[in-house]
């Protein structure tokens, strides 16, 4: 089945990068070419210069890249055992360096280390899977729909991990369906429909542009929720 | 207010498809069967039956794990219990000689039985627990044929047994068999066809993609297990019967864990979870290793080679799941449905 | 309709609900929030089944829930969706809701099968099911494979799958993760037409919007307790909830700030306008 | 050419029983030829493997029913196999001798089916009579493999040990695939019997044979017919010494006729023959001494007749039957393991 | 009395070690592939005719030293050879359905059986033993140095497996793979290599095991290893799939069943029931345990919520 029609799509250094698209898009059929996962029937993906269509995942990983899966997909291992699968030696920080940030960034996997991260809540899983992700030190981070099951206060602190991250200059692709933030988050934005791009262009740009809004932002301009 | 969830049915979307151009089709195969069955040799003849007699064990076996997705490794017991009926019951062993038609309904019942009686302690269990315990069964079973000596004449098997007579036609040479044996099919085929069309078919298919959520539906997943294990049994020892009477002698070597295996293989090969595929599967699994006999000490060796190969080729088995008359139909009338 | 009655559910040390006592009504949309891990999900788990109480009752009506295996709590009248989306994914979609309305006993089971009214009987099933599928727009799908749809038409075969059988109390688990705006909307559309006097629907959301505009009444929990109940408005001002779980009101202003300061600093692609790839 | 067809197992466990065997009436087939054939014709042996399943065994005979130029058949090795495809051979009318030792298996009493080698009943019979008369033992344990072959003259050996006026201590079944009988054998040897009588085919028979002699049990060891090979005394080693095993057939070197079959054995097929190999070559040579005598054009039928006439010395004993097709006198031997080798006791 | 319970045991946890021995092979490839490898007890067989093969072409039958040189280099030839099987006949088929695979697998052990038949012989090969030979006489019961060798060597590999899996980072990859394939891949794991791992130690230690266990009965036969295998897998599953200690307690509780229903099932149904329903017996402990422990004795129930896999095959 061709779910993806002729995508030209391009990420800088440090940038942040948002698509969205409704559901079926293929945003998440994107993501997956980009990792390697699926493989691309034409065209090429190039990373730092480099082409990389036709590599494996785990070669994309040591590459630099970072993907934080639909669905979370932690292992039925103990969140520490988590986060050593992510890890990838000589990449620069060491193991325990990685680990101690992320338990910084959620201190309820550190307080639960040893606990297997199958038995968490759904949104504890998803802290699992983006720290998991950042064990790679990843010059370019993959993020499908990490808000996800999140508690509100918990997506503010995932917006703000994703500023922080971008600050030190990692790249970032960020699916969202949580589009006010994403806008605000975002650098540029591709839109998505039908697996075709739809429309592109600096996040600002785009969330000012009444026709994006009419589609994808509905009741944007109604009540906020706070 | 009303309960919008309550509201009156509409008529169904899709509008009752003609399927019986497709069916008269299949029913070609049976009929064909019986045209050119007879003429031919006894030892392609005596293949055949047998092709029939695995296929039938397949379509049975299918309903355990083509439809109910539980893998049954101890199949081959409830063939056991049906041919070791016929040879307790009809045969010098006790001078007890009951008419073949009472026998093929008591040896399959009794087999269906067993396999209720298998089922209720053991499908709680999941996957591979499940089917490491039913090869016990079937092990059991085996051994328990080998052992009791006084009543099953133990490793020495019951030899002479009666020819078979159904409804005053003697069933003796390859032939006969062929007529029983399609008849047999064409029942089977259609029950498990009905079983696959039917609410029984779903809740089975559900608890194939998902016990925990089937539950969650309603289903009571045990019962419907044990249904499936009934059938599947009944239709086991059906054929075991008639193994029997084919044979007119049967020991536990005939009911060995390999040959459970081989009805496994009979499915998967063929395609899991269509009737077809169990004919397919059958047709093939009988016909291999006949066909290799020219090979003489090589013909195993090759055997375990075009199974590898047959299965890397189609993994998911020669037949497609949804392979049925609406797909045939589909097909021939260019997609549309 | 469906009342929660000093219910504890313990997971080793853990006690991941805490005697608990609510009541869910009939009619209304109850909405359950609360941080991750509060324990939303068990309720829900305990409710259909999935998981034992350890201590207190669930009730529908005078049915004690916990005393049931599983399935007979969906004979009972509850069902639910999943967080983690448990379709059966090889079955066409319409197979999907027919197995809700699979018979529950095993002789009618048969008869079905093997009798005459069998026919008739998986006719008016087949109708259902594709009435509720007209319902929530997922008619074009029906003959699909349910695993082989995008995850958004998979949460609403799910919702179809759990009204199929006309339920008393509908378990939502997080309905609307992973769907955009619009389909939300939708979402929430369908709920609303769901409503209704004899059913008790629970809704478990972090998408606030969705809660405050749908929910006539609202539970908060935290580490396994009721933490407040109340309307829209008072949940919504409570500080408590504020603090576990919406976030300080200043918080989306801060990150707000934040990326504006890192957009003014980096400025990337600045001069690109937008471009239409597609008429 | 004229075609005799056999089936035996040899792929399965018994592969090298139904190996050697099916090569012992090769040679009787090779060496027919190259004396001229019968009636001019050439000799081809139609090898085929039945895997020792009764299933396959019927589908073989079919398969030589049909196949008008095969006028009899050597089949099958085993008693299970033997019975369901003897009632096909009778349907044909195919001269049938088998190998398969079990009473039961001329019960059925078909013209076309001869027997040239003794049945179980001798086979258990002469073990015991030998171990009260000559080794003056009072109590036998007795284990057997639970299958057809090594139950059937444990029971016999049983009978006549317990009517000759001994006590049997423990009569016990093993699985045939069994290569622990540690357990077993602690437990008889608690029993301390005087011999131990072991009913079942190699390599069980060795294995058992040696683990018995590691745990320190003392008595003699008695084993049926398949243990008469070097295999056994190489696989138990020093434990067989003294062991004692009945089989058909004399040694090997016992005659001149045998040593020359071993020798024309080694030649054609580069390795000692099994112990079947001469009965292979004896039941061979039954179907083609038949077939000189018949009158021409051979049918099945005229076979049959021949067969049943026999009157021959063969490598190992006379042969000629009874109606029931069972050999006139059933030849049995009982060899004794002596400083590595099998030595006649009887 | 004492001795002979005393010697039973002894005999128990010899045959008990050997199960154990082939079990962990068993469960490391089932516990990353799910996969009941059903070649494992053909590449059992192969080991120890290479073992042979190799200890005649060296010289050094029968020497426990030249024993160890052997097992190494029988150890790598079967790992490499498993791995090949497993590129051949197992991976081509990842990811399409569970059955799939294990079908392959058996054709691929009905293809190594018959090769070794073809090339090694049918016939029953003497096999020298590399284990140490003497005897100790403890309170009248007999244990030979070779049944203590053999359980030494189980032990020390289930714990050795045991820290690896679980102590080391490469361990922790292995169980992730194990889980899923594609999300390891996705965190920077190749898959293959890992597989290929387990493919390697797995038939390995068969191979090791297989020429353990013809050392210790003296004889290897072509068709020694489906019984076996079949035991130690059902000993694999009774301790708990995918649980290495579990192999090895389902081996022990193999070998005691066995062994003492050998022992006593005559003496204490009165000779009504004999040692022919050993089998039976154990089969019947087998579902009794399982149904009190539906995940094996050390296996780890999961609850159905969390249970990664929907369907069982
Ligand atoms: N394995 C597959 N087989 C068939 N179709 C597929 C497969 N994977 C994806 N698709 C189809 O590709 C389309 C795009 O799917 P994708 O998951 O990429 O969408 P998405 O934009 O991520 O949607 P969502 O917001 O729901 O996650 C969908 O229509 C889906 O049905
Ligand atoms: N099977 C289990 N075993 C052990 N602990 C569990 C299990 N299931 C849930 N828990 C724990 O119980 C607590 C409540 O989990 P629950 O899934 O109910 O949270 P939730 O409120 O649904 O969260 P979320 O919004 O993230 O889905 C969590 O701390 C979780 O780790
Ligand atoms: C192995 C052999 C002794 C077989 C035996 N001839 C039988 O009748 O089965
Ligand atoms: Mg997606
Ligand atoms: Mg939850």
């Amino acid at each position: 089945m061709k779910v993806l029609h002729g995508i030209s799509l391009e990420v800088l250094p440090g940038e942040v990068v948002c698509i969205i698209g409704p559901n079926g898009a293929g945003k998440t059929t994107l993501l997956r070419t980009i990792s390697g996962l699926n493989r691309a029937t034409r065209g090429s993906i190039r990373f730092k210069g480099e082409e990389v269509a036709g590599l494996k995942p785990y070669q994309m990983v040591r590459r630099g890249l970072g993907h934080c899966p639909e669905g979370r997909r932690v292992f039925q291992l103990s969140i520490e055992e988590n986060l050593i699968t992510g890890y990838v030696p000589g990449r620069g920080k060491s193991f325990a360096e990685l680990r101690d940030q992320v338990y910084a960034l959620f201190p309820i996997l550190g307080e639960r280390r040893h606990q297997s991260a199958g038995r968490l809540s759904g949104g504890q899983q998803q802290m699992v899977a983006i720290g998991r992700a950042l064990m790679g030190s990843p010059e370019l981070l993959l993020l499908d729909e990490p808000s996800l099951g999140l508690a509100p206060i918990i997506i503010h602190q995932i917006f703000e991990i994703v500023l922080k991250l971008a600050e030190s200059g990692v790249s970032i692709i960020l699916v969202e369906q949580n589009i006010d933030l994403s806008f605000e988050v975002a650098d540029f934005v591709y839109a998505l429909e039908h697996g075709s791009l739809q429309c592109s262009g600096p996040a600002a740009k785009m969330a000012a542009d009444p026709r994006i809004k009419d589609i994808y932002l509905p009741g944007l301009d109604g009540q906020d929720s706070h | 207010m009303e309960n919008p969830a309550r509201r009156a049915s509409t008529p169904p979307v899709a509008a009752t498809r003609k399927l019986w151009p497709g069916a008269l089709a299949m029913l070609a195969v049976p009929v064909l069967l019986l045209i050119v069955g007879p003429h031919l040799p006894a030892y392609p003849l005596r293949i055949l039956d047998m092709i029939l007699l695995y296929a039938i064990l397949g379509l049975g076996l299918n309903i355990i794990v083509g439809y109910a997705g539980l893998l049954d490794l101890g199949y081959v017991a409830f063939y056991a219990i049906g041919a070791y009926s016929w040879a307790l019951l009809a045969s010098g062993q006790f001078d007890i000689h009951l008419p073949f038609a009472l026998v093929l309904l008591t040896g399959a019942s009794l087999a269906g039985f067993a396999g209720i009686l298998l089922g209720i302690p053991v499908l709680r269990l999941r996957g591979d627990y499940l089917a490491i315990v039913t090869l016990g069964f079937g092990e059991i079973i085996r051994v328990l044929m080998n052992n009791l000596d006084g009543v099953t004449n133990g490793p020495q098997g019951i030899a002479r047994i009666d020819e078979a007579h159904l409804f005053g036609w003697t069933l003796s040479t390859p032939d006969d068999f062929l007529y029983l044996l399609v008849g047999m099919l064409v029942v089977v085929f259609l029950f498990v066809w009905r079983i696959q069309a039917s609410a029984l078919g779903t809740a089975l298919s559900a608890v194939r993609e998902d016990q925990d959520a089937a539950r969650g539906c309603g289903i009571n997943t045990t019962r419907v297990k044990l249904v499936a294990f009934a059938f599947s049994a009944f239709i086991g020892g059906a054929c075991g019967v008639v193994f029997a009477a084919m044979q007119r002698f049967v020991s536990p070597e005939s009911f060995t864990f390999w040959e459970s295996l081989v009805i496994v293989l009979v499915i998967v090969v063929g395609g899991l979870g269509n009737p077809f595929g169990a004919l397919l599967g059958a047709t093939l699994l009988i016909l291999l290793p006949e066909l290799l006999r020219a090979y003489a000490d090589y013909r195993l060796l090759f055997y375990g080679m075009a199974l590898v190969i047959i299965i890397l080729a189609r993994p998911r088995g020669l037949i497609a799941r949804q392979f049925g008359p609406s797909w045939l139909m589909r097909r021939l009338g260019g997609g549309k449905c | 309709m469906l009342k929660f009655d000093h219910v504890t559910k313990q997971f080793g040390e853990l006690a991941a609900i805490d005697d608990v006592t609510f009541e869910v009504k009939p009619g209304i949309i109850t909405a359950v929030i609360g941080p991750n891990g509060a324990g939303k999900s068990t309720l829900v788990n305990m409710a259909a089944g999935s998981y034992g109480v350890t201590s207190g009752r669930i009730l529908v009506g005078d049915t004690e829930l916990q005393k049931l295996p599983k399935y007979r709590i969906a004979h009972a009248g509850l069902s639910r969706t999943y967080q983690n989306i448990r379709l059966f994914d090889g079955m066409s979609v319409v197979k999907n809701l027919e197995v809700a309305l699979v018979p529950p006993r095993v002789g009618s089971l048969i008869a079905n099968t093997f009798g005459l009214s069998g026919r008739a009987a998986a006719e008016e099933r087949r109708a259902r099911c594709h009435a509720v599928l007209e319902r929530l727009g997922l008619a074009a799908y029906a003959e699909r494979q349910a695993g082989s749809l995008a995850y958004g038409q998979q949460k609403l075969v799910e919702l179809a799958r759990a009204i199929v059988a006309e339920p008393r109390v509908l378990l939502l688990d997080e309905p609307a993760a992973g769907l955009n705006h619009g389909e939300t909307e939708q979402l929430k559309q369908h709920i609303l037409a769901l409503r209704a006097p004899d059913l008790a629907m629970v809704l478990i959301e972090h998408d606030m919007k969705l809660i405050m505009s749908i929910s006539d009444t609202i539970v908060v929990m935290n580490r396994g307790r009721v933490l407040a109940q109340g309307t829209a408005s008072e949940i919504r001002t409570n500080t408590e909830v504020q603090e576990a779980y919406l976030g300080q009101p200043g918080a989306i202003k801060d990150i707000e700030a934040a990326a504006r300061g890192r957009r003014n600093r980096v400025r990337i692609r600045e001069g690109e306008g937008l471009t239409w790839h597609q008429p | 050419d004229i075609l005799i067809g056999t089936a035996g197992p040899t792929t399965n466990a018994e592969a090298l029983f139904g190996t050697t065997w099916q090569n012992g009436m090769e040679l009787a087939v090779r060496q027919a030829n190259a004396a001229g054939g019968v009636q001019g014709q050439k000799l081809v042996l139609v090898r085929d493997d039945d895997g020792g399943d009764p299933k396959q065994g019927t589908l073989i005979a079919q398969k030589h029913c049909d196949n008008a130029g095969m006028l009899a058949v050597v089949a099958n090795f085993n008693s299970g196999v033997t019975i369901p495809s003897s009632d096909i051979y009778n349907r044909c009318g195919m001269p049938q001798v088998t190998n398969a030792s079990n009473p039961k298996v001329t019960k059925a009493g078909y013209k076309n089916l001869f027997r040239p080698i003794a049945n179980d009943l001798s086979q258990g019979a002469a073990p015991a009579e030998y171990a009260l008369t000559k080794l003056g033992a009072k109590k036998a344990a007795i284990v057997h493999d639970k299958q057809a072959f090594g139950q059937g003259v444990a029971e016999v050996f049983r009978t006549n040990f317990t009517k000759g006026g001994g006590t049997v201590t423990s009569f016990s079944g093993i699985a045939q695939t069994d290569v622990d009988f540690s357990a077993l054998l602690s437990t008889i040897r608690a029993e301390q019997p005087d011999v131990v009588y072991f009913g079942g085919v190699m390599p069980a028979v060795g294995l058992f044979v040696k683990q018995a002699r590691e745990l320190g049990i003392k008595a003699t060891f008695f084993a049926a017919d398949s243990a008469f090979s070097p295999d056994f005394i190489a696989g138990a080693g020093p434990a067989s010494e003294g062991a004692v095993v009945s089989f058909q057939a004399p040694p090997y070197d016992s005659s001149p006729a045998l040593k020359k079959f071993a020798a024309d054995y080694k030649a054609a097929f580069g390795e000692e023959p099994g112990p079947y190999s001469a009965y292979g070559f004896v039941e061979a040579s039954i179907i083609i001494e038949a077939m000189k005598k018949a009158p021409a054009p051979l049918t099945r039928a005229g076979i049959v007749s021949e067969i049943a006439k026999s009157d021959f010395d063969g490598i190992v004993g006379h042969v000629s039957f009874t109606p029931e097709g069972e050999l006139q006198k059933p030849f049995l031997f009982l060899y004794g393991v002596k400083d590595g080798k099998f030595d006649l006791v009887k | 009395m004492g001795a002979l319970i005393l010697q039973q045991t002894i005999n128990a946890l010899t045959v008990g070690s050997i199960y154990a021995l082939i079990a962990l092979g068993y469960t490391m490839v089932y516990g990353v592939l799910r996969l009941i490898n059903f070649a494992h007890s053909e590449l059992f067989t192969a080991g120890a005719f290479i073992g042979l093969a190799l200890a005649g072409a060296l010289g050094v039958a029968g020497h426990p030293t030249g024993g160890l040189l052997v097992g190494f280099i029988t150890f790598v030839i079967i790992g490499l050879a498993g791995v090949s099987v497993e590129i051949v006949a197992y991976r081509p088929l990842r990811g399409t359905s569970r059955l799939a695979p294990m079908l392959s697998a058996l054709g691929m052990a009905v293809v190594i059986q018959n090769a070794v038949m073809l090339i090694g012989g049918r016939r029953p090969l003497i096999y020298p033993s590399f284990l140490p030979s003497g005897v100790i006489d403890v309170f009248g019961a007999i244990i030979t140095y070779k049944q203590i060798t053999i359980f030494l060597v189980a032990v020390i590999l289930m714990v050795a497996l045991e820290l690896f899996v679980n102590r080391t980072n490469l361990g922790v990859r292995i169980r992730a793979v194990a889980e899923n394939a594609e999300t390891a891949s996705l965190v920077g794991i190749n898959p293959n290599m890992a597989i290929s791992l387990i493919f390697f130690i797995g038939p390995g230690l068969g191979a090791v095991a297989g020429i353990l266990y013809s050392s210790f009965y003296g004889v290897a036969t072509f068709t020694m290893g489906f019984v076996i295998g079949m035991k130690a897998f059902t000993a694999a599953i009774l301790g708990g799939i995918g649980s290495i200690p579990g192999a090895v307690l389902g081996g022990f509780l193999l070998g005691f069943i066995e062994t003492f229903a050998t022992a006593w099932m005559p003496v204490l149904t009165g000779g009504l029931i004999g040692t022919e329903y050993r089998d039976i017996f154990a089969f019947s402990v087998l579902v009794l345990i399982l149904l009190f422990r539906p995940a094996g004795l050390l296996g780890e129930h999961v609850s159905e919520e969390t249970i990664v896999y929907k369907s069982d095959f």
